[in-house]
């Protein structure tokens, strides 16, 4: 009997577990390590040559011109990382922060502040081109009618702007969701610790440093994990605002575009490479994957049960 | 047999689909399904689906290098003049633009030519008194009167990346010249040329003038928008504008000329390229009936139909143009040079088109020279260009 | 120790409380214009002709000038694809929720040998770059036969959905008080009645956080349509519409109701289930 | 020294008022306990005192410094929250520290003062661990050792006990005696544990609905409860209310016969307060209300027998464990002289000879 | 008709073993109350009985069927959680309805257990509301209702009160004691609240550390506590353990005087325990432990004075309320004759003369 109750419960998980490994077992497991298996053969265009073993991932890191466009692509990325990191989630936290308040209107910011996350990325890279126009944007006009005429720039023309004008429309489109996370994590902090702070303190900032911090650590964890992956699989707002090659010469490229326009080929480039693309899909992953691990590791070991 | 036929050309659906009835009225037995795809992911949705072996049986492709691309990797059935008789007639450039390097073997047939020229308003030409400039000063002369009528002159943006490979060539052809691109093919110059960087010097000086403020933050569409409604008197871009330009404004009047060398002697000279071919799927089943609709659509008939509704310089030869902007563009034509990077340096990495793109927007922005530029090009390119490998 | 706290008393409380909570305030009022700003701006667009966007860009538009939308809906099969896209992402939403509450559930409610390394395995499936995968996925749909079928992109979506959705419910699914179990283990229920009748109800909000999370990316994507799918009938809205815009890159003003309808119907989703999502959202789901 | 006054202070959350007006005098080195029924407004008060949460209307001196406008941190107070209130993430030597540094004392005197705590109860061997290390009893010594490291002039007690096992409870409230005794603040101490508020009190303040209903020491409220409710809140089991009319020399029960009568003002209908010490039983007797068993419960050292009174009324009687009585027992009540309270029949106010 | 034999049982979870082997008889219609400290096993044993865990050793046996293997649902239990567990997605009556329909009754069965229930319980006016539009008393009554309704033979019960005030537990517990007498199935009950274990239980069943102390009524524990564990743990204020020694026939403390002592085996040194309303205080008085007096708590009806004797033990003595004492007073303690409990020495075993 107890066997059977056994055997019965495991034939249960089993019927729950193995339908959805299944489906990501086929559709993304097994494609993907067929596609990272690409990283090892010589291609010319979609024609796949010999085995070539490392030599398309010596080629991606060592090699002129893939070497520079690498490094400037990673560089790209880690200021993606950083700057969202500041724009993204700093701003996120200080605004789950004033919507945890509940001050008047609450309710309204929290279904506001989400709203762009739920619009596709198309929409929020045609809306910026539109307001990044140099002649035509609101951002140019509105610094115009203030009489700051001389700060408008053509944003997304110049390798100074370009980058941090998309980064810009990203923290817009996104900065929803980091504020959420910190705002639930802000909801699970006891309400007498707050209390207990007040008694201790005016100050906003040491309430803020010495205390919501350090116990919104789990929010934290979720936010900056999802944010080094997102920021280093970074692709479509780039992409559309940008273009497939960075433009302007280069300023915006990052991983995600480099690898796409490697693997794909561009209009201007037409070139095609499955092996040089893969190695550097490859690469990336095994980048993100690494540092993501290490990163959740190291802050989980920060969290604090509450 | 019904047959699939893959294009990017959206916008030009509804002319396809007149001209596949056509063809199906008189070989009835074949049908042919049209299906386009979004322009920029073509490529990608195209090698996908012929390595999964369910491409099309006929397919628009693009030309030289990426053509090779789908070509090299067999899944491109090779066309002959057996199997094409007509391909014997067509220009030499364009078959070269279809066919693959190491063998010559001919793998589509050219569609369209397409040309990089100056588009103007021809009312607001009209308007100040100007005339097509017949020399780099005059075309200058006249962006300043128009400037200061308040009319931008150049409707040109570069923060679209392929823009600047337009813009440079588009204008700066005539002041490079005929002997320079002769030279620079036959292994005798390269990019270092002073034809070269003085004409880069030019272009960089009057788009710096005469484009519109911050025109290195103005992409393609916007600039677009800017001539055709009116804003700016030119544009500098290909042939394939003026359909586009009439669409979205049909009360414009548009005039095209070459952009002027130094002198009024000089050759005025527009950049010529093929735009792509109708190439057949090797491992289509229905090959008879695919060869049968490419042979249509190398045919005179198609030619001129293609030319007379989509407005485009059909690359068939003794096709007449109705539309006389297209039959000034076909003049021009006469006297041309190839549309450099395409026609010649895409098929390596570093491609040209990537590296002048992407040095004119740095000279645009001011962080380099035209010499810089010509330097960075010769290098950049030896990585894979022979001739300049020394 | 009174000297000192009579000086406590003598400083000024007030300014400091009320110009706190001020400066937040107006923090969040800039954010939420900030936020909303862009989103009206395409609505107005939507409305107005190109050269009114361009020459004010913030102006209230004549919202009778209704052309762009019915240039949009008499030149594209816009019903079509957005039933189209209705039957993709709904049919995904119900295998990821489906499936992912399982999957979910077995990992968060049951002790057994290899349940983090499955958790693990989901959890990888959050950072792989599927779009390199694109040719494999090609071949696998032709093998399957499901090349230029909706089912294709069914499936493609719920394997990416699921990771995220195993995420997010096996936290939840993990915080249920297990007396309710034991209760109904007590009242004879079966496990999977369990799980249907007493589980399943109480894990709805996470259910809806999870649901949100992947329709937003189902419903925009226009990736894996342009791929698999080539019949004009069977598009989907974004794809059908990215091609259609292919055609007016330059009429910002068609342009923009395309964006507009596109966004509407989630839009809409979002602020009917806003309540719901957001309680969901912030009591705790995410652990 | 800290003198506190709350001058008709009143308490509103959006639109219902949950304190109606509270005046209360509390003096230096008191210890004063709040009871009342859960929701009747004791945390709200102790709050407002805190400072965490504004006074709607009504003034707070503190030694003679209005206090309604300046912050909590700046009042001196101190305050011990029901659930701890720990910084998890801090050891038990920071979450002292924390609030001494921030009121600038300097290094070596926060060191001496947390020294000094942490001896004062016993917590020199955990100043290193964490809060999620330490048992209930030693979070709670945490809590108050956090409190009495600022020195404040008053602290501040939300039914700190109550997470608590019964073991503990008794033997920290045993500490909380003695440190009142020692350190020698006045303390505020919510409560709903009658024990608590007996022992530890000086004066405990009975609130209801978000009013004050009686305040005095402990025997006072035990011996002269103001009203009924006050006299039923104190005291376990409650207090039996008999409804009686005064007659003469006699208090009759509606069909169940009389007691004697105390010195009362005349006659009428009025509410006889007995409470269970106050009343015996008698198997076979003349006099006094008659009733039955309902049944009896044995508690080791007492045992209470609830008996229903001829008019419905649940009664409760103390009896020694070894006075046996079984279910519908008929049996009488008498009352012990001078136990009885009387109540208005109207109001429920104490009636006084 | 319920007959329960535990025999030997054991429960491991991974390698700890928390219960140590249990043996138990409980007989039809009984109320038995399990308690002991938290962590002893109590829970854990409810659930080996219930089924919700398997059984590591030994046997479960209800009404001679070994159950060891029985699924929960089949075994004629219903349980009542310390948390209720009610289905918060269901009103009330579905609630109920859901163990019932698994049972396969039919609707009409269902229905009318139902009503049935609902009356006993006077839940007929809440059977449409959801567990959250209920009180914590009603929420209680719904979970005993919705065990009611599968008519089981056994009932456990968790720490059902544990959740609520003082007020409504008392009422409360009066309600279970009805049901008990009115439906009378077998009771196993755990809590430990003293008050609720002497009033309730028929059979008290001390528990430590995974293993039974004592098994008895409640008279029985409080009068005669098997060993110290049971006597300290039964009865509030604790008893007092005063270690003496046994010389002739006197209890002498050290260094403190000592008491007479009662029929007792051998000399030697032995624990006494005293009960607070077993022993006296003197002011002045030749014979008894001589003591200080620390404190006092006035408890209304009772006070207790806690004395430190000589030997550094805290004493708790009972007295009346008018008795003043004031700390550091001198006492001198007495023993009520035959109040008094002697243990062992070495293992702390009730000695019986
Ligand atoms: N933030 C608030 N908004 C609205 N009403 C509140 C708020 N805080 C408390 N109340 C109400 O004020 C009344 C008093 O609450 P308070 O917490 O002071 O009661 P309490 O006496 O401490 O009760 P308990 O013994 O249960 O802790 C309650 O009716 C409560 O519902
Ligand atoms: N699932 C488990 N795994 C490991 N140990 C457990 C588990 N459940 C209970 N224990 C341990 O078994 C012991 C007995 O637990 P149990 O819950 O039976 O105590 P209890 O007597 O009910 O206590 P309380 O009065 O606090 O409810 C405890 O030490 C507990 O830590
Ligand atoms: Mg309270
Ligand atoms: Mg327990």
């Amino acid at each position: 009997m107890p066997q059977f109750r056994m055997t019965g419960r495991g034939l249960w998980i089993t019927v729950l577990i193995v339908p959805p490994l299944c489906f990501v077992a086929l559709f993304i497991v097994y494609p993907i390590i067929s596609a990272f298996a690409y990283a090892f053969f010589d291609w010319q265009g979609l024609r796949r040559l010999d085995f070539v073993g490392l030599e398309n991932f010596h080629t991606v890191l060592f090699v002129e011109p893939y070497r520079s466009w690498t490094l400037n692509a990673f560089k790209n990325n880690i200021i993606v990382f950083f700057a969202l990191m500041v724009l993204q989630n700093g701003l996120g936290f200080i605004l789950a922060y004033a919507l945890w308040r509940e001050l008047p209107g609450a309710r309204f910011h929290r279904i506001a502040v989400f709203l762009p996350v739920v619009l596709s990325t198309i929409i929020v890279a045609y809306l910026f081109k539109l307001f990044y126009h140099p002649l035509f944007g609101v951002v140019n006009i509105s610094l115009k009618s203030i009489g700051l005429g001389e700060w408008a720039q053509p944003w997304l023309g110049q390798s100074g702007t370009a980058l941090w004008s998309i980064i810009a429309a990203q923290a817009w489109h996104m900065v929803g969701f980091p504020t959420l996370v910190f705002l639930a994590g802000m909801q699970r902090i006891p309400g007498e610790i707050l209390d207990a702070v007040r008694m201790e303190t005016e100050s906003e900032w040491v309430k803020i440093t010495k205390i919501v911090w350090p116990l919104v650590a789990p929010s934290a964890t979720i936010v900056f994990t999802l944010l080094f992956v997102g920021a280093f699989n970074w692709f479509e707002l780039p992409y559309i605002m940008g273009g497939l090659d960075g433009s302007p010469f280069g300023s915006t490229d990052v991983l995600g575009l480099y690898f796409y326009r490697t693997a794909f080929g561009n209009v201007s480039a037409g070139q095609q490479d499955f092996g040089l693309g893969s190695a550097l899909a490859v690469l990336i992953f095994i980048f993100i994957a690494a540092i993501a691990a290490v990163i959740t590791t190291r802050l989980r070991a920060r969290e604090i049960q509450l | 047999q019904d047959l699939t036929f893959w294009s990017w050309r959206q916008e030009d659906r509804a002319a396809y689909e007149q001209f596949i009835d056509t063809f199906e009225a008189a070989n009835p037995g074949i049908t042919v399904t049209f299906e386009t795809f979004e322009a920029t992911n073509y490529n990608t949705i195209l090698s996908t689906a012929l390595a999964g072996g369910t491409g099309p049986d006929v397919m628009m492709v693009r030309a030289y290098g990426g053509l090779e691309n789908v070509a090299v990797a067999g899944y491109l059935e090779e066309l002959t003049t057996e199997s094409v008789p007509a391909l014997a007639e067509f220009a030499a450039p364009a078959i070269a633009a279809e066919s693959v390097r190491a063998d010559s073997k001919i793998y589509a047939v050219p569609f369209a030519s397409q040309t990089q020229l100056v588009i103007y308003n021809a009312t607001i030409f009209a308007d100040n008194g100007i005339e097509e400039p017949q020399t780099w000063d005059e075309l200058m002369a006249a962006s300043q009167k128009l400037k200061d009528a308040g009319i931008i002159p150049f409707a040109n943006g570069t923060a679209t990346a392929w823009q600047n490979e337009t813009v440079t060539f588009g204008l700066g052809s005539s002041l490079m010249g005929k002997e320079f691109y002769d030279e620079l093919m036959a292994g005798t110059a390269d990019f270092t040329d002073a034809r070269f960087t003085s004409a880069l010097t030019s272009v960089n000086e009057l788009a710096q003038e005469y484009f519109p403020d911050g025109f290195i933050g103005l992409d393609y569409p916007s600039a677009q928008q800017l001539f055709s409604s009116g804003m700016a008197a030119m544009f500098v871009g290909g042939s394939y504008e003026l359909a586009t330009f009439k669409a979205q404004n049909p009360d414009i009047e548009l005039g095209v000329f070459a952009a002027p060398g130094e002198t009024a002697e000089d050759a005025k000279l527009v950049g010529l390229y093929f735009d792509g071919g109708y190439a057949v799927n090797a491992a289509t089943p229905n090959k008879e009936a695919a060869i049968t609709f490419v042979n249509y659509l190398a045919s005179q008939e198609f030619g001129q139909a293609f030319a007379n509704t989509l407005n485009n310089i059909s690359t068939i030869p003794n096709v007449t143009f109705d539309n006389p902007l297209l039959a000034e563009v076909n003049e021009l034509n006469q006297s041309s040079i190839p549309y450099l990077m395409l026609a010649h340096f895409r098929y390596g990495e570093p491609s040209g088109s990537v590296l002048i793109q992407a040095e004119m927007q740095k000279l645009f922005s001011g962080e380099t020279t035209p010499e810089a530029i010509g330097e960075a090009l010769t290098t950049g390119l030896a990585a894979w260009y022979e001739p300049f490998q020394n | 120790m009174s000297v000192a706290t009579t000086n406590y008393y003598d400083r000024r409380g007030i300014l400091g409380t009320l110009g706190r909570d001020g400066l937040l305030q107006i923090i969040l009022i800039a954010n939420t214009i900030l936020m909303l700003a862009p989103i009206v701006i395409m609505v107005f667009s939507a409305f107005k002709t190109t050269p009114q966007i361009f020459q004010s860009p913030f102006g209230i538009p004549d919202f009778s000038q209704v052309q762009n939308f019915i240039k949009i809906w008499s030149e594209t099969n816009f019903l079509r694809y957005l039933l189209n896209s209705f039957l993709v992402t709904g049919a995904s939403m119900v295998l990821i929720l489906t499936l992912g509450t399982m999957a979910a559930y077995a990992i968060g409610r049951y002790a057994f040998t290899g349940a983090s390394f499955i958790l693990m395995f989901f959890l990888a499936g959050l950072t792989l770059p599927l779009k390199l995968a694109i040719i494999p996925l090609f071949m696998l749909m032709r093998d399957l036969s499901i090349l230029n079928n909706q089912l294709s992109l069914i499936f493609v979506y719920t394997a990416m959905g699921l990771p995220s959705t195993v995420f997010i419910m096996t936290g939840f699914i993990r915080t249920l008080p297990n007396e309710l179990e034991d209760a109904a283990r007590m009242d004879g229920a079966s496990e999977a009645r369990i799980m249907w009748s007493i589980m399943l109800p109480l894990v709805r909000p996470a259910m809806v956080i999870a649901g949100i999370q992947n329709v937003v990316p189902i419903w925009n994507d226009f990736f894996f349509p342009l791929v698999f799918i080539q019949n004009d009938s069977l598009k989907t809205l974004p794809q059908g519409l990215t091609t259609f815009m292919g055609e007016y890159t330059t009429d910002w003003g068609v342009l923009f109701s395309g964006l507009t309808l596109s966004a509407a119907p989630i839009i809409i989703i979002y602020i009917v289930l806003s309540r719901q999502f957001i309680a969901g959202m912030t009591s705790g789901a995410i652990k | 020294m800290a003198q506190l006054s709350l001058r008709g202070i009143k308490k509103r959350f959006r639109d219902t008022e949950v304190l109606h007006g509270i005046d209360l005098e509390i003096g230096d080195r008191e210890f004063v306990v709040f009871v009342g029924p859960s929701g009747c407004g004791k945390s709200t008060l102790l709050r407002l005192i805190a400072g965490l949460d504004p006074i709607s209307d009504g003034e707070f001196v503190l030694n003679g410094h209005r206090m309604n406008d300046v912050a909590p941190s700046r009042r001196g107070i101190a305050m011990v929250f029901q659930s701890y209130a720990l910084y998890p993430h801090m050891d038990v030597y920071e979450n002292m520290a924390f609030g001494a540094r921030l009121m600038g004392l300097d290094k070596a005197e926060v060191e001496r003062r947390i020294a000094e705590a942490a001896q004062m109860l016993r917590l020199e061997a955990l100043l290193k661990r964490k809060p999620r290390e330490l048992s209930g009893g030693q979070r709670q010594r945490v809590a108050i050792g956090r409190a009495l490291v600022r020195k404040p002039d008053v602290f501040l007690l939300d039914e700190p006990l109550s997470n608590l096992d019964a073991a503990l409870r008794s033997e920290v409230r045993l500490e909380i005696a003695k440190l009142h005794r020692e350190i020698g603040g006045t303390m505020i101490y919510v409560t709903h544990d009658q024990v608590e508020a007996m022992t530890l009190a000086d004066k405990i303040v009975v609130m209801n609905n978000g009013r004050i209903e009686q305040v005095g020491s402990p025997r006072e409220l035990y011996e002269t409860p103001a009203n009924t409710f006050v006299a039923t809140f104190i005291g376990s089991p409650r207090m039996t209310l008999v409804d009686v009319t005064h007659e003469g020399d006699r208090l009759a029960m509606a069909n169940g016969g009389s007691v004697a009568a105390g010195t009362l003002p005349g006659p009428g209908a009025l509410k006889l307060g007995l409470r269970p010490d106050g009343v015996q039983l008698h198997r076979s007797a003349s006099e006094g209300f008659a009733g039955r068993v309902e049944y009896t419960e044995y508690l080791g050292d007492n045992a209470y027998v609830y008996v229903r009174l001829a008019n419905g009324t649940l009664l409760s009687a103390r009896t020694t464990p070894n006075d046996l009585y079984t279910p519908d027992e008929a049996v009488t009540v008498s009352v012990t002289p001078g136990a009885a309270h009387y109540f208005s029949a109207e109001d429920g106010r104490r009636l006084d000879p």
